[in-house]
């Protein structure tokens, strides 16, 4: 039944390739069908399915238990807002089969099978980057993304070559008893290639150019969508198979990648490019928590992680319709893009505030004091040019030639589902709880290989 | 004090007396000099003829002022200036003409930059003789002034105030009106 | 206390929506709010715990109790005098919300000892006020970003300290912290009280992070500038007065000097360098609201030696300026918000005699800057007196050096504006200024009794001021009645103020019995003997201490300090972004010479 | 009644010696000048003559002012304590004297610049910035002392004095600091720039005509008084009354010897020079308080 997750997206996109304006409008239903079919599986989470019934060490197998279940949630319910929100209809096609891809890389238990699902999201990413024809950009990443891509097939393959078999648990349960030193390097090079698409600096030099293009789709989809996917994968690689702690120099990278990307942002004249560097420094900070390997740690950086793809949503689809807007006759989405950005920044009554609070509990119960600095740092730094640019659009006087200030504002549909994250921010914002008690699940989930071992060893196989 | 009748009755009260004592005994001169004359008033001060023995000495502003000395010829121009500062001071206040260019215009009389007659401008209650009069004279004025005070007999600054129109009648022919045209003025 | 809070943000609600109808009923709003506060706080006694939402975190001790009836007086008398000002608002709707918003985020950090609450009304009440400062002048946008980040960077550093504090004794409870504080290591007890001091260093503009004072005060709408400088800063005071009596410093840091622990000399240093600052900047300025901006910073610097001498008289001195410094600059400031509010301008050298036409906010001024200078009829004068008794006593010569040059550099700057902008000649561009309307003068007349009332019988609080030191077991400072105590002498306020008044009795008797002075305009004056047409010209105002100026001139700047340091983080941001915007080819070669190392060095 | 009979006798003796010793100053100079100089009681008919005059005023600021100025310094004047004479026993706190007469200073500046003559305001920042040079170094001395002593009543210091010597020969740096300082208080001649009669037309006394100039000079001659006998309280121990004002004169005579022949400093000259010289001495004689001489 998970399985048409997959499958429907896939078909549906190449079915409706003739008919061009069919596909805007399969795209919302397609999500939507996803999401019933998934809270309707929710009762008997914690089940291998596997395609073609070849037992799991030969064959595919998919593996839904909590922690996809929420991610796969999350994603879809994201993906159902943009097809909503989008208006130009030339990408409903990527989308669909990226919808498809994500589904199946956040369910897939195959090594080989997640570098296929990964190679699909990255074409289709580099399609929508090419949006308001920003074509070096989408070169750039296509260049980083392919280069990158090679190493998580060379990690595959190690993996292959010395577990015998492609299926994450097995594999990495075999080699982590034969040989822990070559699982490591596989983890390495599954890394270098994630961290690519986790846009930490020196891989995710592409970003700015791709993000900052002024579109209202390819920052969305990219920023919040595929990132939480990514970051899913990341967590289950780092976390779940292996349980040493990556090379030191990931650490301080990604440590000075947080600080310098806050600067670059302090740098930038243009809100676009200001709002990508700002997604670098909040997916380095998320990947800064990953690489500490503690479960406190972890769980608030998924809380910080979704907190924060909410607001960069709001963030970008303002900037992507209105530029820099001038919010004295836009009120309802000034105060949407004041309450999103004030959560990032960490203000006490924004869910943002709790994202960093939690954090750095768990950070100081853990004495990682450097991270904490690291956090409290960017967030002064970034503090600083979020109230540069909400003060510069609440206050701006734009007299157009006419001499009256133009009052352009976002449409309907925009407005709503703006207003809305807005409010949840608020919400989690009072009542940190609700998610709280998710996220501490999804972490105690990633820890435990245990329990995700026992599953497969008892289902079939060796 | 008015001679009806040529009997000079004192109509002073009692503390207008007193304070014709005071202001007898303490006289400020304004250190406004005019012209040549001037020169003879620091020797009169210092060591020599020491003025402040007798409550005399200079003060800056007319404010202060009771005695205006005109030193000298008067010019136009200076006239002009004179009768602007002579309303400054607080009454009662006194005027000396120091030599005879204030009484006839003296050596300068056919001159056309200069007045003749100080009287018919500011009111004069005491002249000193002499073509710039020497400290003695000057002496000899002060004490003649400050028995003028006691007796209630200097009262310049009564009869201008008494026919203020007449004076400021002569002021303006000697004057002349005064327009002037620049961004200040409509 | 919960109720007041959730008052106060509810009606900032409230206060947006209805001044949608009517802009005047915003402020009407916040003056009911600040009334219902004062009397209900005037009624609880301190030392009451209460929950809030739930988690009991409010704990009223006296020394929050006074801070925050004097906000709420600051408040209430910015409040009336806002129901006319606020139509030269283009957005009054936002204001009134915010400022109320304000209001609450203030007393929440008074009425609680729990670090993270107070950490979160503190970070309220600077993001509801940043937002009020840019309204009314445009090149306010970049100070109030000044304002935030060093504000941040002391909210940041007491984040800091609270979090490590938690992981060391899993409580935010002040109180219980400071009870088992002196268990930590040293280091660490230096970096906790350090970090947590730089928050109220950061806010109350003491020395080194003064420098968001003078453009946000000077720029800010005027009536705001009022509560910024009034009362926000004294968030600032409040932390420092709270920390300094929480934690046993005298127990924790050695001796040093003069019977004072070695942090508090430290803060005594950084407030007298704070002084000298303020002071000299301030004969400078020649904005009249930027000139008080750097006036509050010398206060500041005086309430912070006040409060670091911890001893009977001190302490009590630092805590009465606070309420002396709020009610004065609250004061000047709305009576410059009135000189505003009819000429449209704050430089000083533009305005000229408006006493002959406003002089109800001429007194109010001037009865200000008595306070401020401090000098005997009014309160102003007692703190300082205190102060100077207590460095005295202890012979901490150096400090009372930067004391007195602050306190007669007091007399100068202050006396700037009144020179400058009360008295002198009338421009003929004011000549019709009328004075303000009888709604803003209430709350200026209001403060002028306040002061003066307090400046005779400061017997109520200094009711407070020794509530508070007995709290925190400091050796409460003796008075009866007037008549105020110290080791080094005494003096009484009323009978100063009786002799004043017979002094002053004496003096008006002998001016009546002699002959009366003729009232004459003010174009006739002593001009040396010129006819002068144009008397705008005959006013000495611009570069007012330009002979004490030049002495001082070259000066470092602090603020320049700043902006280079800033834009040296901006110019690592350019490097970041060079490298971001290579073209694609160069990308790939530095991938080939990564893999290449990768290989070799694998 | 005993207080209102102090406070007038002390009122009285300020009037009455206070003019008496300015005529006898106006003789010395005289004397030094190689002049008769006017009699001992010019001052008094100086004074009552301006009273009789009819002036002009500004407005009611411009009187507000000088009742103000007058009344301030005579209520500081009611607490100086003259050698054993004091009006208010224990009340007279260095600290509340010094500010207290700044109430008159600063009523005098109010009143002058609302006369709007540009004169007095130049003479009015003239005159503060002269303080800010001058008080600092005095209020350093003071202050050592009071430390020495543990006590900021200036009656105590005189029992202490009148018992174990007078202080001008304990602390000779500080009482050299005070007098310096004394001579700028008193704005004679080395310090005269504020009431500079050739530059800036006698600063702001500029628009006074006749009773401000009165009560004005009366403010002057009872600011003098204050001056002078808190330095002759402080450094020449007690004695009682009629020793007091001997000593008082002396000390007049002292400064005006040396007002009468020296020129006058320009005003960033003076603040210069008082921060450097007293502000040096001043420190030295600290550090010997303080190091326990």
């Amino acid at each position: 039944m998970i399985t048409l997750l997959i499958a429907v997206p896939l078909a549906l996109a190449f079915a409706t390739i003739p008919l061009r304006k069919l596909a805007r409008l399969i795209l919302p239903v397609v999500v939507l069908a996803n999401l019933v079919i998934l809270f309707a599986l929710k009762p008997h989470v914690g089940k291998i399915i596997e395609l073609g019934s070849w037992p799991a060490v030969y064959g595919i197998t998919l593996f839904f238990d909590e922690v996809a279940f929420y991610f796969l949630s999350f994603v879809n319910m994201m993906f159902l807002v943009i097809s909503l929100i989008t208006r130009d209809e030339r990408f409903s096609i990527p989308l669909l089969v990226m919808n498809a891809a994500l589904n199946g890389l956040i369910l897939t238990a195959d090594f080989f099978n997640s570098f296929v699902f990964l190679e699909i999201i990255a074409i289709t990413s580099y399609i929508i980057s090419t949006d308001k024809d920003n074509a070096l950009g989408s070169f750039k990443y296509l260049i980083f993304g392919g280069v990158a891509s090679i190493f998580y097939l060379i990690g595959a393959v190690f993996m292959y070559v010395q577990g015998g078999t492609l299926n994450m648990a097995y594999s990495s349960y075999i080699i982590g008893m034969s040989n822990p030193e070559l699982m490591k390097t596989a983890l390495v090079l599954f890394a270098i290639t994630l961290l690519v698409e986790l846009k930490v600096l020196p891989f995710g030099l592409w970003v700015p150019d791709v993000y900052g293009n002024g579109s209202a789709l390819t920052p969305v989809v990219l920023g919040s969508v595929v990132s939480t996917a990514t970051v899913y994968l990341f967590s289950r690689l780092s976390l779940t198979f292996v349980d040493e702690h990556l090379p030191p120099v990931f650490y301080y990278t990604v440590l000075a990648s947080i600080v310098l990307s806050q600067l670059g942002a302090l740098y930038q004249k243009n809100l676009g490019r200001t709002l990508a560097f700002a997604s670098m420094a909040s997916m380095s900070t998320v990947v800064a928590s990953l690489l500490t390997r503690q479960e406190s740690v972890v769980s608030t950086a998924l809380f910080y992680l979704f907190t924060d793809a909410l607001a960069k949503f709001v963030l970008f689809t303002v900037y992507g319709n209105l530029g820099v807007a001038n919010f004295r006759n836009a009120k309802t989405t000034g105060i949407a893009f004041t309450f999103s950005s004030l959560s990032l920044v960490g203000v006490p009554i924004f869910a943002g505030f709790w994202g960093k609070y939690y954090l750095l509990k768990a950070l100081f119960e853990q004495e990682n004091y450097v991270l904490a600095i690291v956090v409290l740092v960017s967030t002064l730094i970034e503090l600083a040019y979020v109230t540069k640019w909400n003060i510069e659009q609440w206050f701006a006087k734009k007299e157009t030639t006419k001499g009256e200030i133009e009052n352009i504002d976002l449409p309907f549909v925009q407005k709503l589902f703006v207003l809305l994250s807005a409010l949840i921010l608020l919400v989690i914002g009072l009542f940190p709880q609700l998610l709280l008690d998710k996220t501490n699940l999804l972490a105690e989930k990633l820890f435990d290989f245990q329990l995700y071992r026992d599953i497969f060893f008892g289902k079939g196989g060796m | 004090m008015s001679n009806r009748g040529n009997v000079k009755i004192d109509e002073r009260t009692v503390w207008e007396k007193i304070a014709d004592q005071l202001r007898s005994r303490s006289m400020w001169m304004l250190h406004y000099c005019t012209g040549c004359g001037a020169v003879e008033l620091p020797p009169s001060m210092t060591s020599r003829f020491d003025l402040e023995r007798f409550g005399i000495g200079p003060m800056a502003t007319p404010r202060q002022a009771d005695i205006f000395l005109i030193t000298g010829y008067l010019s136009v121009k200076t006239l002009r200036r004179v009768i602007y500062t002579y309303e400054k001071m607080p009454d009662p206040k006194y005027v000396i003409g120091f030599g005879s260019c204030t009484i006839n215009g003296g050596i300068y009389y056919d001159s056309y930059a200069t007045i003749n007659r100080l009287d018919y401008y500011i009111p004069v209650d005491l002249y000193i003789a002499g073509c710039m009069p020497r400290p003695e004279a000057i002496f000899e004025a002060f004490t003649k002034l400050m028995e003028m005070i006691r007796k209630g007999e200097a009262n310049g600054w009564k009869r201008y105030k008494e026919n203020y129109e007449w004076y400021k009648q002569n002021q303006l022919r000697s004057l002349g009106e005064v327009i002037i045209h620049d961004e200040f003025h409509e | 206390m919960q109720n007041i809070l959730l008052v106060a943000i509810i009606g900032s609600v409230a206060g947006y929506l209805l001044s949608l109808f009517y802009r005047r009923l915003g402020p009407i709003i916040l003056l009911l709010i600040s009334l219902y506060a004062f009397a209900m706080l005037w009624e609880i006694p301190s030392n009451t715990a209460e929950n809030f939402l739930g988690y009991d975190v409010l704990y009223l001790t006296t020394l929050g109790k006074y801070f925050a009836l004097l906000s709420l007086i600051v408040f209430s008398a910015y409040a009336i005098f806002n129901i006319v000002w606020i139509e030269t608002l283009k957005t009054p709707h936002a204001f009134n919300a915010l400022s109320i918003l304000t209001l609450a985020g203030t007393l929440g950090v008074f009425f609680t000892t729990n670090l993270v609450v107070l950490y979160i009304f503190w970070e309220l009440t600077v993001f509801a006020s940043l937002f009020i400062v840019p309204m009314s002048k445009s090149e306010a946008k970049r100070a109030a970003v000044w304002y935030v980040t060093i504000t941040a960077i002391g909210s940041f550093a007491f984040l800091f300290a609270t979090f490590l504090l938690y992981s060391k004794f899993y409580t935010f409870d002040l109180v219980e912290i400071s009870r088992n504080l002196s268990q930590l290591p040293k280091p660490t007890i230096w970096l906790v009280v350090c970090s947590m001091l730089t928050a109220g260093i950061a806010k109350s503009g003491v020395f080194p992070l003064h420098v968001w004072l003078r453009n946000v005060h000077g720029k800010a709408p005027d009536t705001f500038s009022a509560v910024l400088s009034g009362q926000l800063v004294k968030m600032g005071s409040y932390l420092i007065a709270l920390l300094l009596s929480i934690f046993p410093v005298t127990t924790l840091f050695p001796h040093f000097y003069g019977g004072v622990n070695i942090l508090s000399y430290i803060l005594i240093w950084l407030g007298n360098v704070s002084i000298l600052v303020g002071t000299l900047m301030a004969i400078k300025q020649n904005d009249m609201k930027m000139l008080i901006a750097f006036s509050t910073v010398a206060n500041s610097g005086y309430i912070l030696i006040g409060l670091a001498l911890l001893d009977q008289v001190g302490f009590a001195g630092g805590l009465f300026h606070v309420f002396n410094h709020a009610i004065a600059a609250t004061m000047i400031f709305l009576s410059f918000a009135a000189v505003v509010y009819r000429t449209g301008t704050t430089k000083i050298d533009e305005l000229g005699g408006l006493i002959h036409r406003m002089p109800v906010t001429f007194i109010t001024y001037l009865v200000g800057i008595i306070s401020l200078a401090g000098i005997p009829p009014t309160s102003g004068f007692i703190s300082k007196w205190m102060i100077f008794q207590s460095l005295v006593s202890r012979g901490m010569f150096v400090t009372e050096i930067f004391v007195f040059v602050g306190s007669i550099g007091s007399f100068l700057y202050v006396f700037r504006p009144l020179a400058g902008v009360f008295l002198g000649q009338l421009k003929s561009k004011y000549k019709d200024v009328r004075e303000v309307p009888i709604i803003m003068q209430i709350p200026m007349i209001l403060l002028v009794l306040v002061t003066v009332f307090f400046g005779v019988f400061p017997g109520q609080v200094l009711e407070f001021i020794v509530g508070a030191q007995k709290e925190f077991g400091i050796d409460a400072f003796q008075y009866e009645g007037t008549k105020l105590i110290t080791s080094m002498g005494y003096w009484d306020t009323w009978i100063v103020f009786v002799m004043f008044a017979v002094g002053f009795l004496i003096a008006a008797v002998l001016y009546l019995i002699t002959p009366k002075g003729k009232k004459i305009p003010l174009e006739d004056q002593y001009t040396s003997g010129e006819f002068l047409h144009n008397f705008d010209l005959y006013h000495y105002a611009s570069r007012f201490y330009a002979f004490l100026e030049r002495e001082y001139g070259d000066h470092p700047s602090l603020e320049n300090l700043y902006a280079s340091l800033v834009n040296a983080l901006k110019s690592l941001g350019k490097g970041i972004d060079y490298l971001v915007s290579r073209t694609a080819s160069a990308y790939v070669f530095w991938l080939g010479v990564i893999l290449l190392l990768l290989w070799k060095g694998w | 009644m005993a207080v209102a009979a102090r406070v007038a006798g002390v009122l009285l003796t300020a009037f009455f010696f206070g003019l008496t010793f300015e005529g006898i100053g106006r003789k010395v100079t005289a004397r030094i000048q190689k002049r008769y100089g006017p009699p001992w009681y010019q001052n008094f008919i100086d004074v009552l003559k301006t009273l009789t005059k009819h002036g002009w005023t500004h407005g009611w600021i411009f009187d507000f002012g000088v009742v103000m100025a007058l009344g301030g310094v005579i209520a500081t004047l009611t607490f100086v304590p003259l050698g054993n004479f004091v009006a208010f026993p224990g009340l007279d706190n260095f600290f509340v004297i010094v500010y207290l007469f700044t109430v008159g200073a600063l009523g005098m500046a109010m009143g002058m610049v609302g006369t709007g003559n540009p004169w007095a305001s130049i003479g009015v920042a003239r005159a503060l910035t002269l303080m800010l040079g001058y008080e600092v170094p005095y209020l350093i001395v003071i202050t050592s002392l009071l430390y020495n002593f543990k006590t900021s009543n200036i009656s105590t210091i005189v029992e202490i004095q009148s018992v174990n010597g007078w202080n001008i020969f304990r602390f000779p740096i500080g009482a050299l600091v005070a007098f310096i300082c004394l001579q700028g208080m008193l704005g004679k001649e080395p310090f005269e720039a504020p009431i500079a009669p050739a530059e800036i037309a006698s600063g702001p006394m500029v628009e006074l005509s006749a009773k401000y100039m009165g009560l004005l000079m009366l403010m002057n001659t009872f600011m003098e008084f204050v001056e002078i006998s808190i330095f002759v309280d402080l450094f020449l121990g007690g004695g009682n009354y009629f020793e007091f004002l001997l000593k008082y004169l002396t000390v007049w005579i002292f400064a005006i010897m040396i007002s009468a022949v020296l020129p006058r400093f320009r005003i960033e000259q003076a603040v210069y020079f008082y921060w450097t010289v007293p502000l040096l001495l001043a420190f030295i004689q600290v550090f010997l308080v303080v190091a326990g001489m």
